[in-house]
């Protein structure tokens, strides 16, 4: 949407053809990076203060002289950032120099693309692509290479487990997510991201909103199938082999430090908000309202769309906090003999249940 | 030697309880008279608490349990001597432990682990002793045997120049690290080891730490070996 | 998982690693992730203890074996100081025997909550870890009420103890075991029956009774393979025989007998089982009787030597004294349990995956200070 | 397949259970935070009866302090140290239980004994020192204790001695007077009594 405006706004000059496509392009992505920038803060702000509580602990608090982290620890994320903006970089002396440099840029490109298909509200949507949600998935696939390439060039062999594992996890967790996201298109018969959230306006029975996540049976097992599937490919617990700490140290990020490090930080964050925006409008409605008539005007759409996300977030978080970690051979036992089977006869049931119930 | 000193004050301690007290008045070397004087006391004072000690239990339990221990070593030694009369040397082994000749210790110990009657399946601690400025070493094992629940001490004693003992690494497995750790403090040679090689300290270390005649290395890779804590005076 | 043979890779879990419990270097063979060999190689924490032992004198070698298990130093020192009263014939009044008991019951379940809390950490749970830390603080507390110190407490004297109990001591370990009881559920629920713990950890690193036995393993170890052996129960030393608590052992309620979900639970049982004998004691607590009446002015034990047990929180820890009549041991050797429990490593984690060996080492409950010595 | 289901139905029971014991500490954190914001709120001294019977005082391990004036220099202290970090000198005093005033030392201890040494060096090096507490036990005069020890009115506890400098540990108790003026001192009075 904003796209297609502002190459309204800016007619082609004969000029230079193609510069006006690209100052639009510029135009969307800052905005962008500065939402993943202002979003990673807070996201850090929260897990801080969230596992400190699930831990009987304050977390960061801030009184005393000086910027300390000023009131409950606020500043606690911006002083993490600095630090890690501050820090030496160190590029290993056996490092394959290029290679090195290059990696945390994938990882956090695969992450920041998938950003332009999100719709953040009604008008308030990059690109309103008509294959939206196949582009997502098919572009979040791009932060694997990135870590096989972090993994490979820092050749230092715990780094290379930690490539060898999160390469096998992402790649197989892709599936399962794309099985569902089929079950959903089934219905809704459309893959552009404001179609998926348009079908599930309404009612159903009466009190529940129409969303996918209620009106289906065995939609309801998709989004969870979905959402534990995004939850491995942002390698968080209980999927977070590839940096397990217990074993590997920090896995394919062991040598990283300084900025590059806080790339993969940022581009962690930011996959997870990529997976819980799809799995919110996919599933919970976007920015539909859960009342229908009220509130859903653009700005209270962006409300919903955040709140859902941040609800989802909130849930990754959570679960880090409770569960141990699972080995790689189980892991993958769980992906290829639990959610592959299950999703594919989600596919059969939602087809079956749409016959019926119509 | 300082074994038959304690076997010398044990027995004078003894008769000198029975009541003549000059056994422990003709031993000449004034410093084992002295011992033997103090032992006498202790017993002495030993005996008095007992008779006054009502308490039955705790005294019978201690006593009961030395005698019980008493008869496990002494049952062994005469199932051992019957076995291999020669190994054993009779008059060394006393109440406490069972002295046995290194030849075939590996036999004995096998012995020791399959007989039904001894069963000692668990090799509790292997113990290296260096007996005196020139004596020799001693390695001491304390064995126990799971089911019966009895426990034995063996002693073997090896010269200092070549201390060479038969390894029980095959026996009992954790013999594998004990022995590891005895060759690394007293450098006695266990044959028959997998890979005999130091297990604590680093393995270019010279000297056996614990022998008595021990002196540290100066330096060790050109970092100074500290002796006494200088620097703060 | 039979053992592959591909190219090996050597690959160090080097001194420096975040779940080695201390400073080990296990030299892992892998083929890609499956192990077909460890050696682990100690002495990084070597502090020469036996020489050290026989350069001071009885009371200083106490403040030594504080330092060798030092997340269970008052077992340390129970151990030291039962087979010096053994060798010198001492007999200490029963406030003190009582008051060493509970002490070191405390300090078996601190060492326990350490034990379960790390090895929850080296599966990946981080919530039970800092739980578990939450409640030893308690313990801690009641150790700095009594003898002024945290960790290293130097407090069990040869023939008594060096400070008596504080007024209100015995209300404050009573309001902790109320307070410790409900916990154990909690932790229950959060690890012990959870189902990813349990995947990672039924049927791995099985350790069979006979394997065990011939590696002098001891302990939660030993029982968490099915050997019913503890040295309270089965060789009394100080006054075990008083109190009646039994002797959890692994049954394999999970797996197999004798994997790691069993020691871990052999652990959390025992635990309650030190609860029950602390009530014990606490109740028939003697008032009278000075703590300081029956320790020697001058240690001067006779010549002989003594080889004794005591159950330690990771097994059978033992003492060989041999003294010849002056006030400094003439050899004093310290038989560790967690030697033994390192020594078992290799032969129970071959053909099982990298992180599987993390698990392994983790519920074998090893400290370097005391393998080192 | 009943056992595929079975362990799937598990798996979501143990997790939910797991869930709702830590949400339960992220709902109850008022009641439960066990957090010590440190510069601001410091460790709780433990409250423990300060009896005034000598085995029975306050006991924190927490800094060494010698009140000089009572120390008769018996050396006793330095012996039972297991790591050897405490150093002392002491030179003969010509009549016992005299005070010198020029050095500032006082015959006659709290406990009433005469003094026949002067002290002239008493340094502990508390990096050295294993707070294991058995200096304060043979000492004739109680004059070495933890600060938290039996005359701990005088000391509040101390716990953040460290220090920038190693060698700044090394407490020195004894008078800051040199070995010069403690040589004349004690042998001025020997020649006039000679």
């Amino acid at each position: 949407m904003i796209v297609d405006r502002l190459i309204e706004w800016f007619p082609t000059s004969a000029a230079w053809p193609g510069i006006t496509f690209i100052v639009a392009v510029i135009l969307c992505a800052v905005p962008v990076f500065l939402f993943i920038a202002v979003y990673a803060l807070v996201a850090i702000y929260g897990e801080l203060k969230i596992s400190s509580f699930i831990q009987d602990k304050v977390g960061p608090m801030g009184q005393g002289v000086g910027l300390h982290a000023w009131r409950w620890g606020l500043l606690q994320p911006v002083a993490d950032a600095l630090k890690l903006i501050l820090k030496e970089d160190i590029i290993p002396s056996s490092a394959d120099k290029k290679l090195f440099i290059l990696a945390p840029f994938i990882v956090f490109i695969g992450a920041f693309i998938a950003f332009s298909a999100l719709p953040f509200s009604q008008t308030l949507i990059i690109a309103d692509m008509n294959i939206g949600i196949f582009y997502i998935l098919a572009v979040s696939s791009l932060g694997v290479i990135g870590i096989i390439l972090a993994g490979w060039s820092s050749n230092n062999k715990w780094s290379l487990y930690g490539a060898m594992r999160s390469a096998a996890q992402i790649v197989s967790y892709e599936i399962p997510a794309a099985l569902s996201i089929v079950a959903v298109i089934m219905l809704t018969s459309t893959m552009s991201m404001q179609g998926i959230i348009q079908y599930q306006s309404g009612l159903i029975w009466g009190f529940l909103p129409n969303w996918l996540l209620f009106n289906n049976p065995f939609t309801f097992l998709a989004f969870f199938i979905f959402f534990i599937s995004g939850v491995a490919e942002c390698n968080r617990t209980p999927f977070d082999i590839p940096e397990a700490e217990s074993e590997l140290v920090a896995g394919a990020f062991t040598e990283y430090s300084g900025m590059r490090y806080a790339f993969f930080f940022l581009s962690e964050y930011a996959n997870m908000f990529v997976v819980s925006g799809v799995a919110a409008s996919a599933f919970m409605g976007g920015w539909q309202s859960p009342i229908p008539g009220m509130l859903d005007t653009p700005g209270w759409g962006l409300f919903w769309f955040m709140s859902k996300s941040m609800f989802l977030i909130f849930m990754m978080i959570w679960f880090r906090w409770t569960f141990p970690r699972l080995r790689v051979d189980q892991l993958m036992d769980v992906c290829w003999k639990g959610f592959i089977p299950i999703s594919l006869v989600n596919i059969f049931g939602v087809g079956i249940w749409h016959l019926i119930v119509g | 030697m300082t074994d038959n000193l304690e076997q010398l004050i044990k027995e004078a301690v003894e008769k000198a309880l029975e009541g003549d007290i000059d056994v422990i008045n003709n031993i000449e070397d004034r410093v084992t008279r002295s011992k033997a004087k103090a032992a006498l006391v202790k017993a002495k004072r030993e005996a008095i608490k007992e008779k006054n000690e009502a308490s039955p239990d705790e005294n019978s339990n201690d006593s009961s349990d030395s005698k019980k221990d008493k008869t496990t070593n002494e049952h062994i030694a005469e199932l051992l001597i019957q076995q291999f009369p020669d190994d054993i040397n009779k008059e060394l082994s006393s109440n406490k432990h069972i002295q046995i000749q290194p030849k075939n210790w590996l036999v004995i110990s096998k012995y020791l682990r399959d007989d039904p009657a001894c069963l000692f399946d668990s090799l509790q601690c292997i113990t290296g002793v260096d007996l005196g400025e020139e004596s020799d070493l001693e390695v001491r094992y304390n064995l126990h045997s799971m089911t019966h629940r009895h426990a034995v001490e063996i002693r073997i004693s090896c010269p200092r120049k070549k201390a060479k003992v038969p390894s029980v690494e095959s026996i009992w497995r954790i013999g594998d690290w004990f022995e590891r750790e005895t060759y690394d403090m007293y450098g006695i040679e266990f044959e028959g080891h997998r890979d005999l090689k130091r297990i604590l300290l680093p393995e270019d270390w010279e000297g056996w730490p614990l022998r008595k005649d021990y002196e540290v290395q100066e330096t060790y890779h050109g970092i100074i070996v500290p002796k006494v804590k200088e620097g703060w005076e | 998982m039979g053992i592959v043979k591909g190219d090996q890779m050597v690959l160090n879990i080097g001194p420096q690693h975040p779940s080695t419990h201390g400073v080990l270097r296990l030299k892992v063979v892998t083929d890609g992730e499956i192990v077909s060999d460890i050696e682990p190689i100690i002495g990084y924490l070597h502090r020469c203890f036996e020489k050290h032992c026989e350069n001071s004198t009885y009371e200083q070698v106490i403040p030594f074996t504080d330092r060798c298990d030092y997340i269970a130093s008052m077992n340390n020192n129970f151990g030291y100081v039962v087979a010096m009263e053994k060798l010198m014939e001492i007999k200490v009044p029963d406030r003190v025997e009582y008051i060493r008991i509970i002490m070191a019951e405390l300090n078996r379940i601190a060492s326990h909550l350490l034990a379960l809390g790390v090895y929850g950490l080296d599966v990946g749970a981080f919530t039970p870890f800092l739980y578990m830390f939450r409640d030893r603080e308690r313990i801690l507390d009641i150790f700095e009420l009594t003898c002024g110190a945290r960790l290293l407490y130097n407090y069990m004297w040869v023939g008594g103890v060096s400070h008596d109990l504080p007024v209100g001591f015995v209300e404050t370990v009573y309001g902790f075991l109320d307070y410790f009881e409900p916990k154990l559920k909690e932790y229950n629920e959060i690890l012990t029956y959870n189902k990813i713990f349990i995947e990672r950890t039924a049927d791995v690193g099985v350790l069979p009774p006979e394997v065990a036995i011939s590696y002098g393993v001891s302990g939660p170890n030993l029982r968490g393979s099915g050997v019913k052996w503890d040295l309270r129960k089965d060789e009394p030393y100080s006054i075990y025989e008083r109190f009646d608590f039994d002797v959890p052992i692994g049954e394999g309620t999970v797996g197999t007998t004798g994997d790691c979900w069993d020691r871990f639970y052999v652990r959390m049982l025992e635990m309650t089982e030190s609860a029950k004998i602390l009530r014990q004691a606490l109740k028939d607590l003697p008032q009278d009787g000075d703590v300081h009446q029956a320790i020697p002015k001058k240690i001067r034990p006779p010549k002989g030597s003594i080889y004794q047990r005591t159950e330690s929180p990771r097994g059978d820890l033992a003492y060989y004294i041999i003294s010849d009549g002056s006030p400094q041991p003439y050899r004093l050797k310290m038989r560790s349990p967690a030697f033994t429990a390192l020594s078992v490593l290799n032969e129970i984690s071959r053909g099982w995956m990298l992180s599987d060996v993390i698990a392994i080492l983790g519920s074998l409950d090893i400290v370097l200070g005391e393998i080192d010595r | 397949m009943g056992n595929y289901l079975r362990n799937i139905w598990e798996t979501i029971t143990t997790m939910l259970t797991g869930m709702r014991v830590t949400f339960q500490h992220l709902w109850l954190i008022r009641r439960n935070n066990v957090t010590l914001q440190y510069p601001e709120e410091r460790w709780p001294r433990p409250e423990r009866d300060i009896g005034f019977d000598h085995s029975n005082y306050n006991v924190i391990r927490s800094r060494l302090h010698v009140d000089i004036d009572d120390c008769i220099g018996c050396l006793k202290c330095e012996r039972a140290c297991p790591v050897d970090c405490i150093k002392i000198d002491t030179v003969k005093v010509p009549n016992r239980g005299e005070d010198i005033h020029s050095i500032g030392h006082t015959g006659i201890t709290a406990n009433g004994t005469k003094k026949a040494m002067v002290v002239s060096r008493f340094d502990i090096d508390m990096s050295e020192c294993c707070y294991c507490n058995l200096c304060v036990y043979p000492c004739p005069e109680e004059c070495i204790y933890m600060t938290g020890g039996p005359n701990s009115e005088k000391h509040e506890i101390d716990y953040e001695f460290s220090q920038y400098d190693r060698n700044d540990l090394i407490f020195r108790f004894a008078k800051k007077v040199s070995d010069e003026e403690i040589e004349s001192a004690t042998s001025i009075s020997s020649e006039r009594e000679s």
